[in-house]
């Protein structure tokens, strides 16, 4: 026993060295025109003894983790769920007035992707479709409103409704070639085509100004009253003239948090109805056999179209919030790294569970921030968490609650 | 106007020696889909780290040691061969062997949030800035009439293609005749049913995550020596290319993986000498919604047959 | 005799060299039981295929009430009423039994997209007609006590039963079994006996099946057809084929 | 040659088998029979070593192999034809066959395929046929002749005759007796028990994951409850 | 308390080097401030801040400035970040003053308040950049390259423009991806189409790349670039190649007595004067502390006096215009050499 844990540890112990020799133990740098290495060995030392140590106490460590359960969320009957949400929406909306800048700043941020994760939610979660492109239509959604206010001098709310529209049709006509592949074939053409939009937006540089994109986007005006210092117009009115309110760039931060939770909350609204509906189950159903589908009479090109369609949509309107939250849309903020993002909250929070997916975005979003101390550590640590989550709660966070119609037997 | 063929050949030299490189990364994911299904996204870092560990191999032996030319390039390769293979081993008994019999996606997401741990660890380890990598194989043949256009064929780039093609016949003969390959056939095919032919299934896969890094590595070191320059985030993007070349071969096919490599290689340097250099991956990745449109499982993919 | 409901005529179907059904033709007459035999291989369940739009046949011709319905895409045979099972049970497992036949009511569903998202009085009518439905099809066949169960976690017979209530619900003319019998116990086959011709009589519907279990065809079909290597040859009643010395030969074997 | 003592397995918390104890003496053909869902796949997959017996113990040979990864199990002379068949779909019936014998060398290798080939002559018709578009009886002959290509002491059959046609199921109760003949000890599942305890030296009967009964082939095939249960008399 | 200035830089990404350059020239400024006594007792505390140089970032980085209450900015470094981001410092009232940044987009038509620059722009580059071509070069065909970014595409466009007006035959014009590593079948381009002179608007590491491949495949024309180019690093990347590219870059203020003092201060601390960007870095930095000791430590009044007074600094007298452009700034045509030096092109 003894031996053979002392083997594998040895073993661990090689492996490690030879794994942090050439990245860590043999520094480059630039001597003049040259590079030289410079070994820094007191770090392999310490990495070798870390892994061997904790390899040599990993059967006893293993032992205790294994006994430590996840908490599971005590059963809540209707009427008690339906006080919880209240509850929960009355501190969402009210903590801001308490909170600092910063933090609702980041809230805001959050619920952006909560919305996404939610539009993904429906593509992968509830269809089963394995969608790698889906920041195409976030970049749809998001050029849309800066493209209009750029050459049209469209706001917000006009653009906005257009903004999900035209991502619901680029999902519709993309779907419709591309969902009769199966897997991960399918995973790979969205990925394409998510690159194609991207690199799109980078080289059409007289639509959408390449590289740097669209700046100065305006933010959502209240009631068409501009929250900011000095009316863009002359002679327009600012919210906080019209309130007689001293300029605080903190009415806008506010704002942008409130009407971001908005939207959240009417994604969950729309994907928690959805789930529920014939065309739910029939998501459902697709995912886990589509042959037995075809068989019953469904179309499943017309139900993957729709999911793909509806996730879109709300990428679409995701984007549009970015770009004016954000006031500069380029397409730097829609590479494939985001995509693998989202798709990450969604298998974080637990596939097709929207609870969990709201906590994973929530997650993913504050991790990184609070870790901004570490900022060289912070994206090192962000990989290793989602290694670390995948391989200790496969299932997610939460995994999905299927919503069953009983009847009595 | 007779300029123009050497112009073309010119121009295809330079997307076969960027397509080889795009194949032999390719082969790696090919390995690892055909066996265990996944898609190893972290495969474009073990390049990228392949690249490093060459030339801190490199720089250990000093561009100035006096060894031949020959013997230090094939020192960088077979170090960083070695040291990557151990890299392909690691990170397979990390993030992957663990989720293995989950739901797919878990090991997709923990192979993404390995990519993102790699970069960072090299960013860390060695800085984000871009290291420049001395040129040891200047030089290049030359063809063509003086005054005119000359083909200028670059050693460095030879060699890249010399080597690629070297190794994937060496690799095609051995996963046809060897017993290893023999068993990571019946694996892909079907894992458990393998393990009950007594074949230890675990060994096969690290085998293959060995075999595909260290693929990677010889692709890291040969393209580090032909551009220049490398820094931590290389490997994202080329990796995705070679993922895609891999998918556009039929993924799974390890001739696929070289096709679709070269394919995509010589597509996107056409794209940027005949229509942009703008479009080159607007080029690339249009191919590839083309032809999976066409051929669903790729150009050399077996058909998917669903007996119902 | 008045035209067939189902009329197959020089039904081929190749892959590549292999020509896996060679020139079938039957017809089922409404209200019909017929079944098909024959050694494993001899494609049974190709024809099957290419009826309910699987495959598209290489040539021939698959009649529904005189409209050729060869080639059309399987969904869209299922909803000219030609329904079928699997050779292995295919239900939506992590479903429960009363999901699976909801989704099979899918096309039935009336109320539309908004309706249901706003839950109003008409979707919820129309849901609650669903699950009566469903409900009603579960007492028939014995299910009922399972309807919040999952699907998966059945007992293999019921599994079996479900997938047919599942087609039924869909209301179909025809009904297509694929080996229904393969797993099941002695006992089982008998209920299943008794089932399908229940079915028969009471809800008009036609049947036509796959099946090795001897004494299921020879029980409760009424023509046979045997096939052997894609091509039809015996046709008949269970009498005449039970002693076709062809049949036995190569299919049945001398007990 | 093949004995288990108080086997338990699971699947996570579903307790599949209960305390099973049986064995199978070398040149046997032991049938072990039981309803849908009792457990008879999950009792010879224990076998192999996956799932593992969360507690007590499987010896082949007079060894303790219960804790023995799958494949140094397998390699031991012990071969299986799998439930749900499992022929590696992509390759042809002759490099399934290929790999059964995966340990052997060439000549051994094509000896093999002769012999099963004699057994089968249908697959010898079809040994270039990719085997996942062959029919449900012809994959099921290629599983049993890939089982046979490592020449194996003792082999495992989990529900042989499933949606085999009349003609077949006869014929591999034959082959099932010839291989006996040829020294190999046989265990058997199977669900349909008329035949199964016609061939068996001895049989067990397993109900919920436990043995109820143990017998002879014909003491069973007698017994009433038995041919109530199970043989629809 | 302390009085805070961020410096908004690249701290990661690929051109880093240009953070070190503006880093050694705040640093040096703010040490001899505080080793002067600081603003009226108070300390002067430097924030660095990533941007990466890169215009997703330019407004996260400007939104961790505001929320740190910080209200003076050198920086950000790289039109394409800064050009994201003044919006957000104009609007919360934050005095940016970059060192670096050299697009017209920046500022032009913009009319903000808050934001200023201690170097030229790129239609003061360009033209400089286009005259020295016409007049000596004469080149026969010219290509122009660019990163597709703003600064690379602005400038490569200007360059262009002025050499089309110049009567020059431009041939070619081009975006390239920057991050990429093989620029073979550009180079292959440029040889068919028979170029003479090839223009790059964009940053070093591929103008390194393009000057490294260009030679290997005996494409012999001479390459120019601007100030983006102008970093020792481009040496280790294209190796001898680099010999003779020429770039435009902001007068050598180093050799200038009267700025002694200053020289060494970063003599002694081992920085490096004679750089790119390290004395108009200084000069943001000291137009800052003196605006703060004579105004106040008041964002708004520091914008106010900034717009109306004229500063003595090492890159001289320095005075804005109602966009917050040096009235006058100048570039002057360099030829780089292998050993990492420079020197002044006459053809
Ligand atoms: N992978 C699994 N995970 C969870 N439960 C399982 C798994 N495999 C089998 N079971 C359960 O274990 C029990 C025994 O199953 P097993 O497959 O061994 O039965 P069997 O006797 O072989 O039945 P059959 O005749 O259908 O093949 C069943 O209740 C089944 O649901
Ligand atoms: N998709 C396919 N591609 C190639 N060959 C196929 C395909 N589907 C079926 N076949 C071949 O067609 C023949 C008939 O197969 P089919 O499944 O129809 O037989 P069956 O009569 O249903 O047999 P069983 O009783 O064993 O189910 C077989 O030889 C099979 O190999
Ligand atoms: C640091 C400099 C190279 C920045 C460049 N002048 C720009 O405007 O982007
Ligand atoms: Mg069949
Ligand atoms: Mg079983």
């Amino acid at each position: 026993m003894l031996r053979s844990n002392l083997r594998h540890a040895l073993m661990a112990t090689v492996l490690t060295a030879l794994v942090v020799i050439p990245i860590f133990g043999l520094h480059l740098e630039r001597a003049g025109g040259r590079t030289v290495v410079q070994p820094q060995w007191g770090f392999v030392f310490w990495a070798c003894a870390l892994v061997f140590v904790v390899q040599m106490l990993r059967p006893l460590l293993g032992k205790r983790l294994s006994h430590l359960a996840w908490p599971t969320l005590p059963p809540v009957s209707g009427s008690q769920r339906m006080g919880l949400v209240l509850a929960a929406l009355l501190i969402a909306v009210s903590w801001p007035f308490f909170a600092g800048r910063n933090a609702v700043d980041i809230a805001t941020l959050a619920m952006i992707y909560v919305m996404l994760g939610l539009g993904l939610n429906i593509v992968v979660g509830f269809a089963g479709l394995l969608d790698l492109g889906f920041v195409g239509f976030y970049a749809v959604g998001a050029y849309t409103y800066g493209l209009l206010f750029h050459w049209a001098g469209w706001s917000f709310w006009e653009a906005l409704p257009l903004a999900g529209a035209a991502s619901a049709l680029f999902g519709f006509l993309l779907g419709f070639p591309v969902l009769r592949l199966r897997g991960d074939y399918l995973a790979i053409v969205t990925l394409g085509f998510g690159e194609i939009i991207r690199l799109l937006l980078v080289n059409l540089t007289d639509w959408t100004g390449g590289p740097d994109g669209i700046s100065s986007i305006p933010k959502p005006t209240v009631f068409g009253l501009e929250l900011a210092r000095n009316p863009s117009v002359e002679g327009g009115t600012t919210f906080h003239q019209w309130l007689g309110l001293e300029f605080n760039s903190l009415h806008m931060v506010i704002f942008l948090y409130l009407m971001a939770l908005a939207l959240a909350v009417l994604t969950l609204w729309i994907s928690n109805r959805l789930i529920r509906m014939p065309i739910g189950r029939a998501w459902e159903a697709l995912r886990e056999d589509e042959i037995a589908c075809r068989s019953l009479g469904l179309n499943p090109m017309k139900i993957k179209l729709s999911a793909f369609t509806l996730g879109a949509m709300f990428a679409g309107f995701g984007g549009a919030f970015f770009a004016a939250r954000q006031g500069i849309v380029n397409p730097e903020s829609f590479t494939f790294i985001e995509s693998a993002l989202i798709l990450a909250i969604v298998v974080l929070g637990g596939m097709g569970s929207q609870l969990g997916v709201i906590i994973a975005a929530i997650l993913i979003t504050v991790l990184p921030e609070l870790a901004r101390e570490f900022s060289e550590y912070r994206m090192l640590m962000f990989g290793l968490v989602m290694i670390l989550m995948m391989v200790w709660r496969p299932q997610g966070l939460l995994p999905m609650q299927r919503h069953h119609i009983e009847v009595r037997t | 106007m007779s300029e123009l063929l050497p112009q073309l050949i010119q121009q295809l030299f330079n997307g076969l020696s960027l397509g080889a490189i795009y194949a032999l990364i390719a082969i790696g994911y090919t390995m690892v889909y055909g066996i265990i299904g996944m898609i190893n996204f972290a495969h474009g870092e073990i390049y990228m780290i392949g690249a490093y560990a060459g030339l801190v191999t490199l720089s250990v032996i000093g561009t100035q040691s006096g060894l031949p030319v020959a013997v230090v390039i094939g020192l960088m390769l077979l170090v960083s061969a070695l040291l990557t293979g151990v890299y392909g081993f690691v990170v397979e008994q990390v993030a992957y062997k663990p989720v293995r019999h989950g739901p797919r996606l878990v090991a997709l997401i923990s192979a993404i949030g390995m990519s993102i741990f790699l970069q960072n660890w090299v960013a860390l380890g060695q800085g984000a800035r871009d290291m420049a990598v001395p040129s040891l194989i200047p030089g290049a043949m030359r063809f063509g009439t003086e005054g005119g256009f000359e083909i200028y064929i670059p050693y460095s780039r030879v060699l890249i293609i010399v080597v690629a093609v070297a190794l994937m016949i060496a690799l095609t003969l051995y996963i046809k005749h060897s017993r290893m390959g023999r068993a990571s056939r019946a694996c892909s095919q079907d894992m458990h049913m393998a393990n009950l032919l007594g074949i230890d299934t675990n060994r096969v896969i690290s085998f293959t995550f060995i075999l595909g890094a260290m693929l990677a590595a010889v692709g890291g070191v040969l393209i580090a020596l032909a551009v220049g320059k490398l820094n931590p985030f290389i490997g994202f993007l080329v990796g995705i290319k070679a993922f895609t070349a891999a998918v556009l071969g039929g993924i799974g096919s390890i001739p696929g993986a070289m096709l679709g490599g070269l394919l995509l290689g010589v597509a996107e340097t056409f794209a940027a000498a005949y229509i942009s250099s703008e479009y080159k991956d607007i080029v690339a990745f249009g191919l590839l919604v083309l032809i999976l449109l066409f051929r669903p499982t790729g150009l050399l993919g077996k058909p998917e047959v669903e007996k119902v | 005799m008045s035209t067939p409901l189902l009329d197959i005529s020089q039904l081929s179907m190749r892959f590549g060299g292999l020509l896996a059904v060679d020139g079938v033709e039957f017809s089922l007459q409404s209200g019909e039981i017929f079944a098909i035999i024959g050694p494993n291989g001899a494609g049974k369940t190709t024809v099957f295929n290419c009826i309910s739009g699987f495959y598209k046949p290489s040539t021939g011709r698959i009649a529904l009430e005189g409209r050729d319905i060869a080639g059309l895409g399987s969904h869209t045979v299922a909803t000219h009423g030609l329904v079928r099972t699997f050779q292995n049970v295919r239900l939506f497992k992590n479903m429960t039994v009363l999901e699976n036949l909801l989704v099979a009511q899918h096309r039935h569903v009336r109320a539309g997209f908004l309706a249901g998202l706003f839950n109003t009085a008409a979707y919820r009518r129309s849901e609650q007609e669903a699950i009566d439905q469903a409900v009603q099809w579960l007492d028939h066949m014995g299910l009922r006590e399972f309807a919040n169960r999952e699907a998966g976690n059945l007992a293999y017979g019921h599994q079996r039963r479900l997938e047919i209530a599942r087609c039924m619900i869909t209301r179909p003319r025809v009904l297509m079994l694929d080996e229904p019998a393969a797993g099941l116990n002695p006992q089982e086959k008998k209920d299943l006996q008794g089932l399908i011709q229940q079915l028969r009589d009471q809800h008009q519907v036609t049947v036509l099946l796959i099946e090795h279990d001897m004494s299921l065809v020879m029980g409760v079909s009424e023509r046979i057809l045997v096939m052997e290597y894609g091509k039809p040859i015996a046709l008949g009643t269970p009498e005449a084929i039970r002693n076709d010395a062809r049949v036995i030969k190569a299919y049945l074997g001398e007990e | 040659m093949l004995e288990l003592r108080d086997i338990n397995t699971y699947y996570g918390a579903i307790r599949a088998a209960s305390d099973v104890s049986l064995r199978v003496n070398q040149g046997e053909i032991v049938s072990l029979i039981g309803s849908n869902g009792a457990g008879k796949t999950t009792l010879l997959m224990t076998v192999c070593g996956n799932p593992r017996a969360s507690s007590g113990s499987v010896w082949f040979e007079g060894e303790n192999i219960t804790n023995l990864p799958p494949h140094l199990i397998m390699r031991k002379g012990i071969a299986i034809s799998p439930e749900g068949r499992r022929v590696f779909a992509d390759l042809t019936v002759t490099e399934n066959l290929k790999m059964g014998g995966f340990f052997l060398d060439n000549a051994e290798i094509e000896a093999g395929i002769e012999h099963v080939f004699g057994l089968f002559p249908r697959l010898r018709e079809r040994a270039h046929q990719r085997s996942g578009t062959m029919s449900g009886g012809e994959q099921q002959m290629l599983a049993i002749g890939r089982a046979l290509m490592s020449k194996p002491r003792l082999l495992l059959l989990d529900e042989p005759t499933l949606g085999l046609a009349p003609l077949i199921i006869a014929q591999i109760f034959e082959i099932i007796q010839t291989i006996r003949k040829e020294g190999v000890t046989v265990f058997l599942v199977e669900q349909n028990a008329n035949k199964a305890l016609q061939i068996a030296d001895r049989g067990y009967v397993l109900e919920n994951g436990r043995v109820v009964l143990e017998d002879t082939g014909a003491n069973l095939l007698a017994n009433g409850d038995i041919r109530k249960a199970y043989l629809g008399a | 308390q302390n009085i805070k200035i961020a410096m908004v830089i690249p701290a990661t990404g690929p051109v880093t080097q240009y953070g070190d350059m503006v880093k050694e020239g705040v640093t040096t400024a703010v040490e001899m401030a505080n080793a002067a006594g600081g603003i009226n007792g108070k300390k002067i505390e430097l924030v660095p801040v990533d941007d990466a140089c890169e215009p997703k970032q330019g407004p996260v980085a400007a939104n961790r400035v505001v929320n740190a209450k910080i209200g003076y900015v050198v920086g950000p470094v790289c039109s394409g970040a800064a050009i994201a981001a003044v919006p957000i410092y104009n609007n919360e009232g934050v005095v940016a003053v970059t060192p670096s940044a050299t697009s017209p987009a920046l500022t032009e038509g913009k009319n903000f308040q808050f934001i200023f620059r201690t170097i030229g722009r790129d239609d003061q580059q360009g033209p400089a950049a286009a005259k020295f071509i016409a007049d000596k070069v004469k080149p026969k065909k010219v290509a122009v390259l660019h990163d597709k970014q703003s600064y690379g595409q602005g400038i490569a466009a200007s360059v262009r423009d002025d050499l089309k007006k110049a009567g020059v035959n431009v041939v070619l014009f081009e975006g390239i991806n920057a991050g990429d590593s093989d620029y073979s079948a550009v180079i292959t381009k440029l040889k068919s189409a028979g170029v003479d002179f090839v223009y790059y608007g964009g940053y070093h590491p591929e103008m390194g790349l393009l000057l490294r491949q260009s030679a290997e495949q005996g494409l012999k024309t001479r390459i120019m670039g601007p100030e983006g180019v102008g970093n020792p690093e481009i040496n280790a990347i294209a190796g001898p190649a680099v010999d003779g590219m020429l770039l435009t870059l902001p007068a050598d203020f180093s050799a200038n007595p009267k700025n002694a003092a200053i020289v060494k201060a970063f003599k002694d601390k081992k920085r490096d004067p004679a750089g790119a960007f390290q004395l108009s870095s200084y000069a943001a930095a000291q137009v800052l502390i003196d605006s703060i000791k004579a105004v106040g430590d008041n964002p708004s009044k520091v914008a106010e006096h900034l717009h109306k007074a004229s500063f003595d600094t090492p890159i001289g007298t320095v005075a804005w215009d109602k966009k917050g452009d040096l009235k006058s700034f100048e570039f002057q045509i360099y030829q780089w050499h292998k050993d990492g030096g420079k020197s002044l092109a006459t053809k």
